[in-house]
């Protein structure tokens, strides 16, 4: 717990618990939000040198990820007046005790393998997964279409996490095109959203369930 | 080359006396005095003296039933050692072919019923072609037997001289059910009691009888002397079965051969007056019998050539 | 110069969003024909690209990209009549979608950066999403959502499958470009644990874009919502493009000596797929969903091919290209069979012989072709790969394989029989217009003549393609 | 070789013409028949010249390159061309035949179609049976196959027809998938497509790869229980290929079986046994459906199940011979089934032909419903007399000759002890069996459709014009009394397919051959002196003779009618009882009651337990397994998410 990138790792980590135990949707955004924009700035602790393109790159990534992102699922909400329930499928108490367990189990899972380059990091990893499957969790406990979208861009920062820390041969440009996938798939999620909420007056995804066999 | 044709004309001529026997064996059991001894020389003589009436509904096959099975009979003969003489033709596989010749006599009998549209002919065609089947894995798996016990597949192999005598050496007692095989095969091959009754006045329980109804004329005559000649050709192996001696003179060969067969006929004429007809549905009971009593024969002698 | 071949169909999309009215049709032929003679360019001449750290031609992305604009092209003509003759509303959408769907699939086939490769994927989905919508219902609605969603989180984990490939370099202190050419070449130094799990994130990532059971869960309902000409395209060439990002990882595998691990993944997933496709082919009631599960099984069959290797993966490539042909025929004959019977149902239609007999041959055809009946190329492709999994020695998966391809032809000629000769509910009154079967009989008339005679560079290029992983004979 | 190529080109370029000249019916037909006669005679001439050379002839190969990287390879040895004579006689009469079969002017383009697969058919089982590769064979197979199924559904109207196709379909892909899994077994060990280089594998694999490939087959030649398509296709089809059909394609069956045999060269007497048992079970099943059935061309369908049966009885005795070390008992057996594949391709074709014309001129196919033909088609009845007499096994006709092969090959090895006994025993006995229930099978057929009265105005006033129908079954009557006086010939041609088989037999023993059909020509000329002599007295007996015509003799019924005939259903009725337990029947008569009853019905049906059983058997199982697999795909995205996450957990845990 030496490092500032720890510190705030550690605030994501709580983040995540957080939102699972958040049951409307603004405040789950706003956790999703501060994750985007704590991620964004981890490269910058993470000792890389610190090019003028990755300063650039950075803050470009923090207002993408922090700001845009969140901005618009908020927005879809505004425009279309959705209620503000995530209507969970695991309750927000075993949501709660589910995300310790996962951070417990991220922590001891990393332990496993020293990287070069971050060993120093004792929280980096940990984060990525905890991001990752607490993603994974909200897209399968939460019946909120919206909720669903948040949980993917936990993956999505979780992943991103990683990449940011590992693949410093990643050249910017292919990264930026990647965030860029990222804002446009939210944003169409976005139009999808309020498509459902026009045609079917609400965003419980147990409306969508009419294809099957 | 001369005797066996002698023999064989000598078959054909008897043959219709020999079954008369049968006849004069039921009138004795019957306490009547019965026909005369050649009664059925007079009745081939009067219809071939005759003309004919045929059904509108007949075509050539009826006309053709008649020629076909007296053929297959004579065909037959010509291959059969009669009285231990030497047949006329003998070669490998003949038998096959002698009893598939017997098998296309049947098949253009039925057709001949079949051709009268009469339902009783049908009836009588149907039970033709159906009873004799079980007839045929009879004969085949004495052939079997008979060619195991000779390593060889003609008639001449098992009839001629006194080969049978070598047959009883090789196999022994087992033979014995194949004779008695041999004799419910020829009952109902030629339709005799117990599997049907010639003299029965009742077309529905008729087999070969109903089937020539509508023949007439010579063509009735044919299909007597056929059914005569297929008669005499069974009586001929049973009769070799049970006398396998060969005295070496053809006369006399000849005068105990007679005797043989006056004893075989004479054995379906005490059958036929003693039992009664079976029940149509009984009749492949009684013919499946004489393929048990086969098998088992088989079976034993496998274990006595071990 | 390479780069070319997908600018020009995204500059030409961006521009069909803003052509109203029908005034985009034209252009959407016009981009075909002009990216087919591109396609065709390239692969004559084999240009170097401007980022040749970015792109590459190489042999598997030549032949997709020839696979691809062939289709489009002719798809294109079909999509003519048939958005004459169905009512789609906002049409520039439509176009320009389409439009920017075939850029990024260009991208996919011709990216050879891993990172680049993910881009144009998930672009894919992106771009795709709107024609899947087309028709505006709430079963599109849902149909959209699932796809998109589904794929995502598939995509984002082969993002993270491309990085953990980028950890193994690290570890195995690799030093090379992120590249897939130089990553194959370098393969040895990488670190085979990270790689390993690189690889399998990267199989279900893109494996869900593929459509490998038990990832396939959005293709069914995608590719029945969407209009017929963006399923003949879904189904036919998309679909090979995600193939193309595992078959590519497979080749780093390969030459890592990995090759056994990724070929039993390979195969235990292909033949899920063939078991899941036959699950619901059997008592399956909607044609364009009967044809979507078949998608399903013949990319379980190739992945099957892949993972067997030798004469096996000669004979995935074989039906990879021929899939595409016919699969995307059969969808624009459902395209016909949906303007003439009205309903989507099987029971919907019948007696196509007597009703659409023009629209039956193909139909038929189309059919006997995707069991893998020649003269139709798959049964050529599918006899490779059974043959080469008997040589690999697998005797209990290729038992299963033919097991289940017996149970889907039995269900598959069912409907075909039902529709093509039981009676009809009701009387066809449309006329099969030149364009509605042509582009059909196109797609079918190749694949019949690749089963016979398959032109020497292209040989060469699949061989190319396949010797990396020990394909060929 | 080249003249192999040009008559199918001769044949195809037939196909061809039809579907271009489609708009003028009778010129289409006229072109597209008189060109595929012509190309089969071609073949025919081909392959008769090709057996005419004389001794151990070598086989003539052809290649080309196909694929780049691989050959169509082409080989005709002594096999092939014995299966091609086969084939093109047949097909050549069926073309002719066609002629004015095909005559439903109001539908030329069927008739177009009808005649372009036809052409693919014939091509394509010839060039099965030259076949000289995996990748080859599995071509023409499938394209056979396929061609044959668009035969069988030319008249899709019909919901029968098109069962019977789907049915059809499904188990010529299925078993064609057989086949590529004996391939593929074969090209496991041996690494290459060539059948050349098939002995080389191990004798497990070779009892495998043979398995396989006899399933795959068996299902083609319709041995059972993978006959049960066998019925109902044949009835669908127009009569010709019926004839096609159950005269040669299912013998390609045969041909395979025959030809993995020689390509394995595996000395097991397992693989003979399996095969025999397969045979005695077609055979006596065969016939005893046939007799239960009361459509003719059904009928016919499970007579060529008997006849199957038959050949592959001759060839498993011959099997085991070669597996005993009886090279006489071996030859003869092969012999026997090879000739068998002639003679019944001849007469089945000849009968198929026959009830085709029957089918034409009276519209029906229920035997029951017909009769007296004979009167009137004096041509169609005297030929199908001699084709049931013939396909009885009879002497003195062809179909006798086959079976007098197998029978002497049985006996030869009939010697006590040893393995091969059982089987002989069984080939024997179950031989005589079949030959009598053929015997009733086939009179009551003649009886009942062309002799007695005419059962419904159906049959009343017919005829048989159109002398390209009844050319051909002329042709073929001939041939059936031919090759049953005459066998020598072509007993030498089934003893060059016989050595094709590579068992090692050189000319040894084909004096035994000759003597054995110098038999049979004496035995038949033998009864023919008889006969003609019989004939020569009953004239004689018959001069100046009153011969009148009258009514039947009902026995007592003063007005006997036509329907009081003794009916099909009824004269099968009591052998059937015999065979209740395998061939179960179905009866259904409302009891007559009261003094004066009123019309009363009788009905009956005979389940083949194959097709019985293959409902419960194979196909509910299947579908109650997969639906139990369908709830995977029930909408819901989350499960959905789900599955992926599980995909990962898997995998990850094979790291």
């Amino acid at each position: 717990m030496n490092q500032p990138a720890d510190a705030i790792l550690s605030l994501v980590l709580l983040s995540i618990l957080f939102s699972f135990g958040s049951s409307r949707l603004p405040s789950l955004i706003k956790a999703v939000a501060f994750q985007g924009i704590v991620v964004s700035l981890v490269p910058l602790f993470v000792g890389h040198e610190l090019t003028a393109g990755g300063v650039i790159f950075t803050q470009v990534t923090l207002l993408i990820r922090g700001i845009l992102i969140p901005l618009c699922i908020y927005m879809a909400i505004k425009k279309v007046r959705i209620r503000r329930e995530v209507e969970p499928i695991v309750g927000y108490h075993a949501s709660m005790l589910a995300g310790l367990a996962l951070i417990v189990a991220a922590i001891a899972f990393s332990r496993k393998f020293d990287l070069p380059g971050i060993g120093q990091y004792a929280l980096l990893l940990p984060t990525a997964i905890a991001l990752l499957v607490a993603g994974m969790f909200l897209l399968m406990a939460r019946r909120n279409a919206i909720a669903m979208v948040l949980g993917y861009i936990t993956m999505e920062n979780g992943i991103y996490l990683v990449g940011a820390t590992f693949s410093v041969r990643a050249q910017h440009i292919v990264e930026f095109g990647i965030l860029l996938d990222v804002l446009a798939g939210v944003m169409i999620m976005a139009v999808i959203l309020q498509n459902i909420k026009q045609t079917l007056d609400d965003v419980d995804t147990a409306l969508l369930r009419t294809l099957k066999e | 080359m001369i005797k066996p044709i002698l023999f064989w004309l000598l078959a054909m001529l008897t043959a219709p006396f020999f079954s008369a026997v049968i006849l004069k064996v039921k009138a004795f059991f019957g306490g009547k005095k019965g026909p005369p001894i050649l009664i059925n020389y007079y009745t081939l003589f009067k219809l071939f003296q005759k003309g004919s009436v045929y059904s509108h509904s007949t075509t050539f096959i009826f006309k053709m039933g008649p020629m076909i099975s007296l053929g297959a009979a004579v065909t037959a003969l010509l291959f059969l050692p009669i009285a231990g003489q030497p047949p006329m033709f003998s070669w490998h596989g003949d038998v096959i072919l002698v009893l598939y010749l017997l098998g296309l006599g049947r098949f253009f009998t039925i057709a001949a019923a079949m051709d009268t549209a009469s339902p009783f002919e049908g009836m009588g065609a149907a039970r033709e072609a159906y009873f004799p089947i079980i007839c045929e894995a009879t004969l085949f798996l004495t052939l079997i037997l008979f060619f195991m016990l000779s390593g060889e597949l003609r008639l001449s192999a098992y009839f001629f001289g006194n080969e049978p005598l070598q047959l009883w050496r090789a196999a022994g007692a087992p033979l014995l059910f194949v004779v008695i095989a041999l004799f419910i095969v020829l009952l109902t091959e030629n339709t005799r009691v117990p599997v049907d009754d010639p003299a029965t006045h009742l077309e529905l329980t008729m087999i070969h009888e109903v089937m020539v109804l509508d023949h007439s004329g010579p063509d009735l005559g044919m299909i007597e002397l056929g059914s005569y000649l297929k008669l005499f050709f069974y009586s001929t192996i049973v009769a070799r079965l049970i006398w396998p001696y060969d005295m070496g003179n053809a006369f006399v060969d000849g005068a105990l051969f007679a005797v043989a067969m006056l004893a075989v006929y004479g054995v379906v004429g005490v059958t036929e007056s003693v039992m009664a007809r079976y029940r149509m549905d009984k009749v492949p009971k009684f013919v499946l019998t004489s393929f048990a009593l086969v098998f088992f024969a088989t079976i034993i002698t496998l274990e006595f050539m071990k | 110069m390479v780069e070319l071949v997908f600018i020009v169909p995204l500059v030409a999309g961006a521009l069909a969003f803003f052509m109203l009215g029908r005034s985009g049709r034209p252009l959407l032929v016009l981009t075909g024909a002009v990216h087919l003679a591109l396609s065709v360019y390239l692969w004559v001449k084999r240009p170097e690209a401007l980022f040749p750290d970015y792109f590459g031609v190489t042999p598997e992305g030549l032949l997709s990209l020839i696979v691809i604009s062939l289709l489009f092209f002719l798809i294109s003509i079909y999509t003519q009549t048939y958005l004459a003759r169905s009512a789609i509303q906002s049409e520039n959408i439509f176009t320009g979608s389409m439009l920017l769907f075939l850029s990024t699939m260009t991208m996919v086939t011709l990216s050879d950066h891993i990172m680049v490769m993910w881009i144009a994927i998930e672009a894919t989905t992106l771009a795709s999403a709107p024609l899947i919508y087309t028709h505006r219902s709430a079963a599109s609605l849902e149909a959209t959502w699932k796809y998109v969603l589904i794929c995502s989180v598939g995509i984002a984990l082969a993002l993270l499958g491309s990085v953990l490939i980028t950890v193994a370099m690290d570890v195995g202190g690799v030093e090379s470009a992120l590249s897939f050419s130089s990553l194959t070449e370098k393969a040895r130094g990488l670190d085979p644990t990270w790689l390993k799990v690189g690889f399998v994130f990267i199989l279900v990532g893109y494996g869900t874009k593929m459509g490998l059971a038990p990832m396939h869960t959005w293709l069914p309902d995608a590719h029945s919502e969407a209009p017929s000409p963006a399923s003949a395209l879904l189904s036919g060439v998309l679909l090979n493009c995600a193939y193309l990002g595992i078959f590519k990882t497979h080749k780093i595998m390969v030459a890592a000596g990995l090759g056994g691990f990724s070929g039993m993944i390979l195969i235990v997933f292909g033949l899920l797929s063939i078991l899941a496709a036959a699950t619901f082919i059997l008592r399956q009631t909607e044609y364009k969903r009967l044809l979507a599960y078949s998608s399903i099984e013949n990319m379980g069959i190739i992945a099957f091919g892949t993972g067997v290797g030798g004469l096996g993966a000669y004979g995935a490539i074989l039906c990879l290209i021929h899939h595409s042909l016919i699969k995307s025929s059969l969808f624009l004959t459902s395209g016909n069979l949906l303007l003439g019977f009205g309903g989507r149902l099987i029971s919907d239609t019948g007696n196509l012989i007597k009703e659409m007999p023009r629209t039956f041959v193909a139909f038929f055809a189309g059919f006997a072709g995707i069991s893998g009946i020649p003269p139709f190329g798959i049964f050529i492709g599918e006899l490779f790969i059974i043959l080469g999994a008997f040589r690999a020695g697998h005797y209990v998966a290729v038992g299963l394989f033919l097991l289940s391809l017996c149970v889907i032809f039995g269900g598959f000629a069912h409907h075909a029989m039902r529709i093509s000769f039981e009676e009809s509910p009701k009387t066809v009154e449309m006329k099969e217009s030149i364009t509605l079967v042509w582009p059909q009989y196109g797609l079918l008339l190749t694949s019949l003549i690749l089963c016979f005679w398959i032109p020497d560079t292209l040989y060469q290029t699949i061989i190319q393609a396949v010797t990396i992983i020990g394909g060929g004979f | 070789m080249e003249l192999f190529f040009l008559s199918l080109l001769l044949i195809f370029s037939g196909g061809a013409l039809a579907l271009i000249l489609q708009r003028f019916f009778t010129p289409m037909k006229a072109a597209a028949a008189l060109f595929i006669a012509a190309g089969c005679l071609l073949g025919l001439i081909h392959a008769g010249l090709w057996m005419a050379r004389s001794g151990e002839a070598a086989a003539t190969v052809y290649s080309i390159e196909y694929l780049n990287a691989f050959t169509l390879a082409f080989r005709i040895d002594g096999l092939s061309a014995f299966f091609l004579i086969a084939i093109h006689f047949v097909s050549m009469l069926a073309a002719v035949y066609s002629f004015h079969y095909m005559d439903h002017a109001e539908k030329p383009l069927a008739t177009a179609v009808n005649y372009f697969f036809f052409s693919l058919l014939v091509g394509s089982m010839a060039l099965v049976v030259a076949a000289d590769n995996m990748i080859t064979f599995m071509l023409a197979w499938e394209i056979m196959s396929l061609s044959s199924f668009f035969l069988v559904i030319h008249n899709p109207d019909a919901a029968e027809n098109r069962r019977a196709a789907y049915l059809y379909f499904v188990f010529s892909h299925v078993g064609a998938l057989f086949i590529l899994a004996a391939f593929g077994v074969m090209y496991g060990h041996a690494g290459s497509f060539a059948f050349a280089d098939m002995s080389a594998i191990p004798d497990s694999v070779k009892i495998l790869a043979f398995i396989f490939a006899f399933i795959g087959f068996g299902s083609k030649a319709g041995v059972f229980p993978f006959h049960v398509w066998l019925p109902h296709a044949h009835p669908a089809a127009p009569s010709h290929i019926s004839a096609v059909m159950s005269g040669v394609m299912i013998k390609t069956g045969i041909y395979g079986i025959l030809r993995i045999y020689a390509l394995l060269d595996c000395q097991r007497p397992l693989l003979g046994e399996i095969v025999l048992i397969a045979g005695i079970l077609s055979g006596v099943l065969g016939v005893v459906y046939a007799l239960g059935q009361h459509d003719i061309k059904r009928m016919l369908a499970y007579c060529s199940v008997e006849n199957i049966g038959i050949i592959l009885m001759g060839i498993g005795i011959g099997m085991i011979g070669a597996a005993a070390g009886k090279p006489m008992m071996a030859m003869l057996g092969f012999a026997g089934g090879l000739l068998h594949v002639l003679n019944h391709s001849i007469f089945k074709s000849l009968l198929f032909m026959g009830a085709g014309m029957v089918l034409r001129k009276t519209g029906r196919r229920t035997m029951d419903a017909l009769g007296g033909l004979m009167k009137n088609m004096k041509v169609t009845g005297t030929t199908f007399l001699v084709g049931s007499v013939a396909i009885s096994g009879l002497p003195p006709l062809n179909g006798f000759v086959s079976e007098f092969l197998i029978y002497i090959s049985g006996f030869s090895g009939a010697a006590p002890g040893g393995r091969a006994f059982v089987s002989c025993l069984a080939v024997i006995v179950s031989l005589a069996v079949i030959g009598g229930l053929a015997l009733a099978l086939f009179t009551k057929v003649m009886g009942v459709v062309f002799q007695g009265e005419p059962r419904t105005e159906a049959a009343q006033g017919v005829n048989e014009t159109g002398a390209a129908m009844r050319f051909p079954m002329m042709i073929l009557a001939g041939a059936c009394l031919a090759i049953g006086l005459f066998p020598v010939g072509f007993v030498m041609m089934a003893m060059k397919g016989v050595s094709a088989l590579g068992l090692g037999y050189d000319g040894s023993g084909m004096d035994v051959f000759i003597q054995l059909s110098a038999n049979i020509t004496r035995g038949g000329a033998v009864f023919f002196i008889v006969f003609f002599t019989i004939l020569a007295m009953r004239t004689v007996l018959y001069r100046d003779k009153t011969v009148s015509m009258g009514g039947t003799w009902g026995c007592g019924f003063t007005r006997p009618t036509p329907r009081m005939q003794y009916t099909a259903s009824s004269y099968a009725g009591s052998i059937l009882e015999f065979f209740r337990p395998v061939a179960p029947l179905h009866e259904t008569h409302p009891p007559i009651r009261g003094r004066f009853p009123d019309r009363t019905h009788y009905h009956s049906h005979v389940d083949d337990i194959a097709e019985k059983g293959m409902t419960p058997g194979v196909v509910r199982p299947v579908l109650f397994l997969f639906d139990k697999l369908r709830w995977i795909q029930h909408g819901d995205i989350h499960l959905y998410i789900g599955y992926i996450l599980l995909a990962i957990v898997a995998l990850l845990f094979f790291v």
